[in-house]
């Protein structure tokens, strides 16, 4: 690969030490901020369990869901989250592939709220089961019955479209870990060098490794692209799929996917403008990374709104008896307010912050995104509710009022989110060290690799292969 | 053998007396849910007798419309279930497998007709209100979809009865418990199959028609407009 | 019909294949398991903090003392499982070994002639096959083998106007929703021991055979009747 | 949520004990030896008879062997006995014809109430405070005939009254007789919605005092006068039947149907117009009918016998009655009457049909007269196609409770708590059976009150409610499906009607069947009543009664009167089109009075009162003795689609002028007093009419009726109909006023302004 140059906003001109040493601290010494955060998460997520094992044993009923309102916050919530996990993977790996040096410090952080948000958004279709305990009856296994699940049911895909991504996106969240384990590693002590050892996989920084690694990611990127569409796709097919009034629309797929990408740019701003302050990343992650970011979700933003014009005139346009019942309950009936909240937070505020140059701070940015991100749950919500208040027969509509228990859950999952996220960045250097020090130098690559190699205290026979300068 | 089940209702005979709704309940074992669930919207009338008014005070007719599973040749309920709990049947039932249910509600939402009903809670009965409940149909637990079988028990025991005696099944010999109660015959269950069955005759009416026939869904229940002696409707 | 013997007999071999196919259904019921793992110790809690585990394990077996008061029998009927125990015993299918309150012996009663549709009178014209009451054994058994100490147990419950608490060998839980009805089966000339084993070994009945989907559907299929669901489930 | 606490855990579903019953609680009960042997699973369809209403339809009863939890000799435990799993109409009879109303279907949860009395009863607190402690059913009877003993002396000074929902057929005859037994005993036979106004008119138009039975099948057009024929009134499953064919499936022809009422019923949803004419008027516009068929010399105003009669200038072709100079009255315009005079006229036979509302004003006998005047002239009488007096069984025991009327030894309910009040005659016993006066009268006629008085009340109630609540001994009398159930239709066939059958099942608890522990009664008090009643079991008294009929051409034939007797069981009663049972006209009395048009009183200032109140039969409650069954109370009522609970009815425009919203809490005040019930908003009704339906606002009538919606009949003024006395309903004005948000429970969550509202197809 040429290593390009890199413009100067995004040079990181820090001692290779230094740099060790800022990303390598959260590893090594443990904060009370961290412990009193995690005690807060655990004690606020916590309930949500209870919850959900209540709603095991007393049935769906304490749920706010209802005839014919079969589905609410729940799934609206899965479709939050999974939109959320196309912040990282999808991202990095578009980078990746066009070689954005800029990208990074930004990468690994993106990644992780990838995998944890598919993690957390694949429970809620089985929390949402009426019998949760049978949820494998949506996996393919043979059985003495010899029944196999439907394959032509969306969400038989959902379950293979999430699983593919999940381990598509863990492996690609891991790969590149590797070498920063392997740093943790060398620089660790007693338990946790055992911990590292496991965890590095005996990494040694040879040229084959490095090289092999490059390819590997290479490969990854290319391949979880076509994942990450489709993924979002099969999530809006959920809805597509079904003669539901307003939900039955060919818009559906790419809809859904910009609102994914959208919604994950977002979440991936809020995320690394609190790492930067919570973990003192200010070198690292450095304005440009959120100006740049922030024009990425300026274009998602107008996409969106774009989408949804498209989706919404169409419908107003058609002007089918079933439909416009849902279509006014949400221009001007009950949901007109969340709907207007929606279009604030996605775009009439994110959209003069972004656009303006001077605004486009971190802090403006950071505002910007965390609408957004409100915004985009609000869609979820607006898309799931609504159309099934507002089926084909006017004597079978009903209105839906979440309860406590689906609010607690909601909440019990987000915090399990970030908990998992903090966890992670403890574990480990939320920014790749190697990648870092890789767009540090112009140097060739397999120089780097050496020099990391010998730095990382591994001794190498002099004989080096003179990879491509 | 095998049959395609289907029931014809006429509107212009159904008096809303909803005779049809409790003789469901006590041949299906559907449970009642006490005041505050039904004000949530989560009773269960497998078989509801529906109202829509027409006009304005004075000139103002309501009609009734009994909606009940519609047993659809192409149901949107059957390809969005990931466990094959709702399924076609060689009879044209769209037949729902309790066991196999486990409780995605997908087909509820995916039903036009909103006909299918899911069990919130575990179903209760006051002792000894249990001792009505018909041995021949399961009581359903919480979690699990349910809706009109077209008195799938009634087909069973019948079909059965008729192979004892091998002879194939009479036309207007299953009768689900809905058709057995209605006063006024409003409905009709019989096999499309059989050309001179009742229900092809009367199939072939000219107020014939079915409820929300654009949606290509094709249901099994098919209604005979009401009609009207002087012009108004 | 006859294929179908031949798959089926003798009945311990075909119990152990059976029961091998649950084996492999039954792992994945443990992957499951482990997902809800923490839900469920969670509802212990809360089913605890309800006091709702007061006073039961009752699998079906555990011959549990007479209760005799209405008080101590549930004022409504519903379809909740009765405890987080008995509710994980329903999921994995555990069907606990029977203790009958008589030591009742088929073999004895078969070798002296005796069919089966003669006590369990309901097999041919029902879904029932039944358990015939205690006084219709007490027309023979008040002159026949009145010394036997079973039989003694029986003329006390006669006298006092009991039925003997037997408890079903072969049943399914309800979650099954299966409707099994014995007269067709009967009427086409399937065996009784091809579903309940041969009882002329058998003293008091056992669960011979592991009554699985499998199981009847192997039947279903060899003998070219309908697998459709509706037929058992409804 | 409270009935589910004591136990959740849905996980892996459901306990079918009552099917599988496997490790269930009822597993380790004692378990009884059956008293009866049946084949497990298998269904039985036996005979029975319907005790739901007064019409007397015929059913079957699906019985299946079951579990049931059961004392026996004061152990309780667990018993195999065979168990009502379905009622349907029998198909061989005449009256419900193979059907059954939405009331009949939920007769099963009668027997298996969870609130039923279970065994004798003893009042222990303070009369009304319901407590009540249990008793054997020997210190019940020797109890009950300690108070009854005194009574039985020749010219005793003091009396005893029996309190009684209208009795057909032969426990009529039997209580008769038992208070025959007794000087100066009086029979009080209680219905809210009674029509002894019909009956009367009847009898004065026609010569029968009985309600009519329309041939629907064979009409081509029916105006209907208020009468809620398909849904609550007279005999609704007979007249379904018959309306399915007045509709459909008789070649080219489709009846016409025209309901006049200011409320649209479920009845009058189905009429192809519906005319709203003032409340009280429905007379007016039958002769202004009338009015315009003389004038165009339809009919002979001569050719009507004495129903014509009846009216005041019926000979001179009721100029009075001109559609124009009703139409200010009736609020019905002069050319729709004409309309509707020249349909009748272009399409018979054409029939006319009058009961409920109309009936239930000061007016009501003339409205009765004005439309049984309409139907002689539209020769309906005794046609087919028109109506028809179902002929009486002639029995060896005299026929039904009607009959017992000449005798002149009841009185209404009215009467009696005037009496006790004013203590004219001193009751000293009280018998109560399935009566709920206290419930359903207003309070201006203070049957409280006058109940308190009673010095001993002894009940045969089935449950306890408002009135059975005062009794100081309960004796529980089996469900319909338990006992020996008989009816003697009044109408709904145009044969003659007797429904017998023996019991579906054996009791669940320990209870008596009311005619055997009054036969029980009578054989211990010995002398007259012993003498009036000789039989040893109701069964027997049943097939006495029934063996006359075995000599006639019927619905059976047998050789000998066993076979006979067997067969009437198995067919569920007895029937036969014999012209020779037809019953004579008796002589129309004081036919010499024509009558002249009565406005209806209503009570209340218009001012002050500015709306007609119009409490209805409910189409699950009826008059609110099935509030206490889960079903019906969660069985929508068809227009406005409400369940577990009442509501006030009130016109959409008029809602919208006083600011009123679907589901506001309203408080409707007539001068008697003040219900509290949230708005629904209807286009059905007229817009200076409330409705409200009756049944519901229970103060004690089993767990899922108590303390549910309100009670209209409790501001009702106590307006009487002056003829027969019985309560005009329908004549109270109301004010509303909202105050506040109330619970509505409905089950469509559509719009509810109409415009909205459409099928799409």
């Amino acid at each position: 690969m040429a290593t390009t140059s890199i413009a100067p906003e995004y040079a990181i001109d820090i001692k290779p030490d230094q740099i060790r040493q800022d990303l390598l601290r959260p590893i090594f010494q443990t904060s009370r901020r961290f412990y009193v955060l995690v005690f807060f998460l655990v004690a606020i997520g916590l309930p949500g369990i209870f919850l959900y094992a209540n709603q095991m044993s007393e049935g769906m009923g304490v749920a706010g869901i209802t005839r014919p309102i079969f589905w609410g916050i729940y799934i609206a919530n899965f479709v939050f989250w999974i939109g959320i996990s196309h912040a990282g993977t999808l991202i990095s790996a578009i980078l990746r592939l066009v070689n954005a040096t800029w990208r990074r410090p930004v990468t690994r952080c993106a990644e992780a709220i990838t995998v944890f948000a598919l993690a957390i958004g694949a429970q809620y279709p089985i929390i949402h089961l009426g019998r949760s305990w049978l949820f494998f009856w949506l996996m393919p296994y043979p059985s003495e019955r010899g029944i196999w699940p439907n394959f032509r049911s969306p969400l038989c895909w959902d379950f293979f479209a999430i699983s593919t991504y999940l381990t598509g996106s863990t492996a690609f969240l891991l790969l590149p870990i590797i070498p920063d384990w392997a740093v943790v590693r060398d620089r660790a002590s007693g338990f946790r060098k055992r911990i590292y050892t496991i965890l590095a996989l005996g990494w040694r920084g040879t040229p084959r490794e490095w090289h092999r690694l490059e390819v590997a990611m290479r490969i990854m990127a290319v391949a979880i692209l076509p994942v990450a569409i489709s993924v979002h796709t099969i999530v809006s097919w959920d809805f597509a799929m079904a003669p539901v009034p307003m939900w039955h629309s060919t818009v559906f797929g790419p809809y859904f996917v910009a609102g994914a990408i959208f919604s994950g740019i977002a979440a991936l701003i809020v995320a690394m403008g609190i790492l930067r302050k919570a973990l003192h990343l200010e070198e690292y992650l450095k304005p440009s990374h959120f100006s740049n970011l922030g024009k990425l979700l300026l274009v998602m933003s107008l996409l969106w709104v774009y989408f949804i014009f498209a989706e919404r005139l169409t419908v107003w346009y058609g002007n089918q008896p079933a439909e416009m019942a849902a279509f006014w309950s949400i221009q001007r009936g009950r949901f007109a307010g969340l709907f207007w909240t929606m279009v604030s937070c996605n775009f009439l505020i994110p959209f003069p912050i972004l656009a303006i140059k001077k605004l486009r701070t971190i802090t403006g940015t950071m505002i910007a995104s965390s609408t957004v991100v409100v915004g985009m749950w609000l869609e979820r919500f607006l898309i799931v509710v609504p159309p099934l208040e507002h089926k084909y027969l006017p004597y079978e509509w009903g209105t839906y009022h979440p309860s406590v228990t689906e609010i607690g859950i909601a909440i019990g999952t987000l915090c399990g989110m970030i908990l998992l996220y903090v966890l992670f960045a403890k574990l480990v250097p939320i920014i790749s060290i190697w990648e870092l020090k890789g767009g540090q130098h112009k140097k060739p690559f397999a120089e780097q690799a050496l020099s990391a190699a010998s730095r990382s205290g591994v001794h190498l026979d002099s004989t080096l292969p003179s990879t491509n300068s | 053998m095998a049959h395609r089940w289907a029931m014809v209702i006429d509107l212009d005979r159904c008096t809303g007396c909803e005779t049809c709704m409790a003789a469901c309940h006590a041949e299906n074992n559907i449970a009642t849910v006490d005041a505050k669930q039904a004000a949530r919207g989560r009773a269960m009338h497998w078989i509801h007798v529906e109202r829509y008014w027409e006009g304005e005070f004075p000139n103002v007719r309501a009609r009734f419309q009994p909606v009940l599973c519609q047993q659809c040749d192409a149901a949107p309920c059957e390809p969005v279930c990931p466990t094959y709990a709702a399924y076609h049947n060689e009879d044209g039932l769209n037949a729902q497998v309790y066991n196999r249910c486990i409780g995605t509600r997908y087909c509820a939402n995916a039903c036009p007709y909103t006909a299918r009903y899911f069990n919130w809670w575990n179903p209760v009965w006051d002792k000894p209100l249990q001792l009505q409940l018909n041995p021949d149909v399961s009581v359903r637990e919480a979690g699990i979809m349910e809706k009109c079988t077209f008195c799938n028990q009634r087909i069973v025991a019948t079909e059965i009865q008729a192979k004892a005696e091998n002879r194939e099944v009479q036309d207007g010999e299953v009768k689900p418990a809905c058709v057995q109660s209605c006063p006024t015959t409003a409905m009709v269950f019989g096999d499309l199959d059989d050309p001179n069955s009742q229900v092809s005759r009367l199939a072939r009416s000219m107020r014939a028609t079915t409820l929300l026939s654009e949606l290509g869904t094709n249901p099994k229940v098919i209604y005979l407009e009401r009609e009207s002696s002087h012009g108004n409707d | 019909m006859n294929n179908a013997q031949n798959e089926k007999t003798p009945g311990s071999s075909e119990g152990k294949e059976k029961t091998s196919a649950d084996r492999f259904h039954r792992d994945w019921l443990v992957v499951s398991i482990a997902v809800v793992g923490l839900a469920v110790a969670a509802t212990m809690w809360v089913s605890a903090a309800r006091g709702m585990l007061e006073g039961q394990d009752s699998s079906p077996a555990a011959g549990a003392p007479a209760v005799s008061t209405p008080e101590q029998v549930p004022a409504v009927f519903t379809t909740a499982r009765r405890s987080f125990f008995s509710a994980v015993q329903e999921y994995f299918g555990v069907q606990g070994t029977p203790v009958q309150p008589v030591q009742f012996n088929h073999s004895i009663h078969i070798k002296n002639g005796l069919q089966c549709a003669g006590c369990h009178s309901g097999v041919t014209q029902g879904p029932d096959a039944g358990i015939p009451s205690v006084s219709f054994c007490m027309a023979c058994h008040q002159a026949i083998a009145t010394d036997k100490p079973e039989i003694k147990k029986l003329t006390v419950y006669a006298v006092k106007g009991r039925e003997p608490p037997w408890q079903p060998v072969f049943w399914f839980y309800p979650e099954v929703h299966v409707r099994f009805r014995h007269a067709p089966h009967i009427r086409n000339g399937i065996a009784c021991e091809q579903c309940h084993g041969d009882l002329s070994k058998e003293t008091v009945a056992v669960r011979s055979k592991e009554l699985t989907m499998n199981f009847c559907l192997t039947c279903h299929k060899a003998n070219a009747v309908s697998v459709d669901c509706v037929t058992c489930h409804y | 949520m409270k009935r589910r606490t004591f136990l959740k855990l849905s996980a892996v579903g459901g306990a079918g004990a009552a099917l599988a019953g496997c490790g269930h609680q009822a597993e380790q009960l004692i378990r009884f030896i059956p008293d009866e042997t049946l084949i497990p699973g298998v269904a039985t369809w036996k005979s029975g008879v319907c005790a739901q209403c007064s019409a007397g339809c015929g059913m079957q009863v699906r019985v299946m062997q079951g579990d049931a939890e059961v004392f026996r000799d004061g152990q309780f435990g667990v018993v195999k006995m065979g168990l009502a799993k379905k009622l349907a109409g029998n198909p061989d009879h005449p009256v419900s014809r193979g059907k059954l109303c939405v009331r009949g279907e939920a007769g099963l949860q009668v027997t298996f109430n969870p609130d039923r009395i279970k065994h004798p009863l003893k009042r222990t607190g303070l009369r009304g405070a319901g407590q009540f402690t249990q008793i054997s059913w020997d210190e019940a009877v020797q109890e009950l005939l300690a108070h009854l003993q005194p009574l039985a002396a020749p010219q005793a000074a003091v009396s005893l009254a029996f309190l009684t929902r209208p009795l057909g057929g032969q426990r009529g005859v039997l209580v008769e007789r038992f208070l025959s037994g007794f000087d100066g005993a009086r029979l009080v036979p209680f219905e809210l919605f009674d029509d002894a106004v019909l009956r009367t008119a009847n009898r004065r138009s026609f010569g029968y005092e009985q309600l009519p039975t329309f041939d629907l099948a064979h009409c081509s057009y029916v105006i209907s006068f208020g009468a809620d024929f398909l849904g609550t009134w007279n005999s609704p499953v007979a007249q379904s039947v018959g309306y399915g064919t007045l509709r459909q499936n008789r070649s080219g022809i489709r009846g016409k149907f025209v309901q006049v009422e200011p409320r649209m019923s479920q009845t009058g949803a189905n009429a192809d117009e519906w005319v709203a004419a003032h409340p009280g008027t429905e007379g007016l516009l039958a002769l202004g009918i009338a009015h315009v068929l003389l004038k165009e010399h339809f009919g002979h105003a001569e050719a009507t016998g004495s129903a014509g009669m009846q009216i005041d200038g019926w000979r001179e072709g009721l100029p009075e009655y001109s559609p124009e100079a009703i139409a200010w009255k009736t609020g019905v315009a002069p050319e729709t009457t004409t309309r509707l005079a020249h349909e009748i006229a272009a399409q018979s036979p054409a029939l006319a049909v009058v009961g409920g509302a109309p009936l239930a004003h000061t007016n009501g006998m003339f409205t009765a007269l004005a439309v049984n005047a309409l139907n002689a002239l539209l020769d309906s009488v005794g046609k087919p196609g028109g109506l028809q007096f179902t002929p009486r069984p002639p029995l060896s025991t005299s026929g039904s409770a009607q009959d017992i009327s000449e005798e002149g030894k009841v009185d209404s309910i009215r009467t009696l708590a005037q009496q006790i009040l004013s203590g004219q005659r001193p009751i000293e016993l009280l018998l109560l059976y399935e009566a709920n006066p206290v419930f359903a009268t207003p309070p201006g006629w203070q049957v409280r009150e006058a109940l308190e008085k009673v010095p001993f009340i002894a009940s045969f109630g089935t449950f306890i409610d408002e009135t059975s609540r005062l009794a100081d001994l309960i004796l529980p009398d089996h469900s319909s499906l338990e006992s020996w159930i008989d009816a003697a239709p009044e109408s709904g066939a145009a044969e003659a009607v007797i429904s017998v059958a023996p019991p579906a099942m054996r009791p669940l608890h320990d209870t008596r069947a009311l005619p055997d522990l009054l036969l029980d009664l009578a054989r211990r008090l010995g002398g007259r009543t012993r003498q009036a009643l000789p039989w040893k079991s109701y069964e027997e008294m049943l097939q006495a009664a029934l063996a006359p009929l075995a000599h006639h051409p019927g619905s059976v034939s047998a050789k000998d009167s066993d076979e006979f007797w067997k067969k009437v069981q198995e067919q569920g009663g007895w029937w036969s089109t014999d012209a020779s049972l037809v019953p004579k006209a008796k002589a129309p009395a004081d036919s010499s009075r024509p009558m002249k048009n009565q406005e209806p009183q209503f009570a209340g200032p218009a001012a002050e009162y500015p709306f007609y109140f119009l409490p209805y039969a409910s189409q699950p409650f009826f008059d609110g003795r099935h509030a206490n069954l889960p079903w019906m109370q969660e069985m929508p009522e068809v227009l406005s689609t409400g369940m577990w609970g009442t509501w006030v009815e009130i016109n959409a425009r008029t809602a919208a002028t006083l600011q009123i919203e679907q589901g506001d809490l309203l408080e409707v005040a007539s001068p008697n007093g003040k219900v509290r019930a949230p708005a629904l908003l209807s286009p059905g009704i007229a817009p200076d009419v409330i409705a409200m339906p009756a049944g519901q606002g229970h103060e004690d009538y089993g767990r899922y009726a108590s303390g549910r919606g309100a009670n209209p009949i409790k501001i009702l003024a106590p307006q009487v109909e002056p003829t027969t006395g019985s309560l005009a309903w329908a004549g109270t004005r109301v004010n509303i006023t909202k105050v506040g948000k109330g619970e509505l429970v409905l089950l469509t969550g559509g719009p509810t302004e109409w415009g909205a509202e459409k099928v799409t197809r």
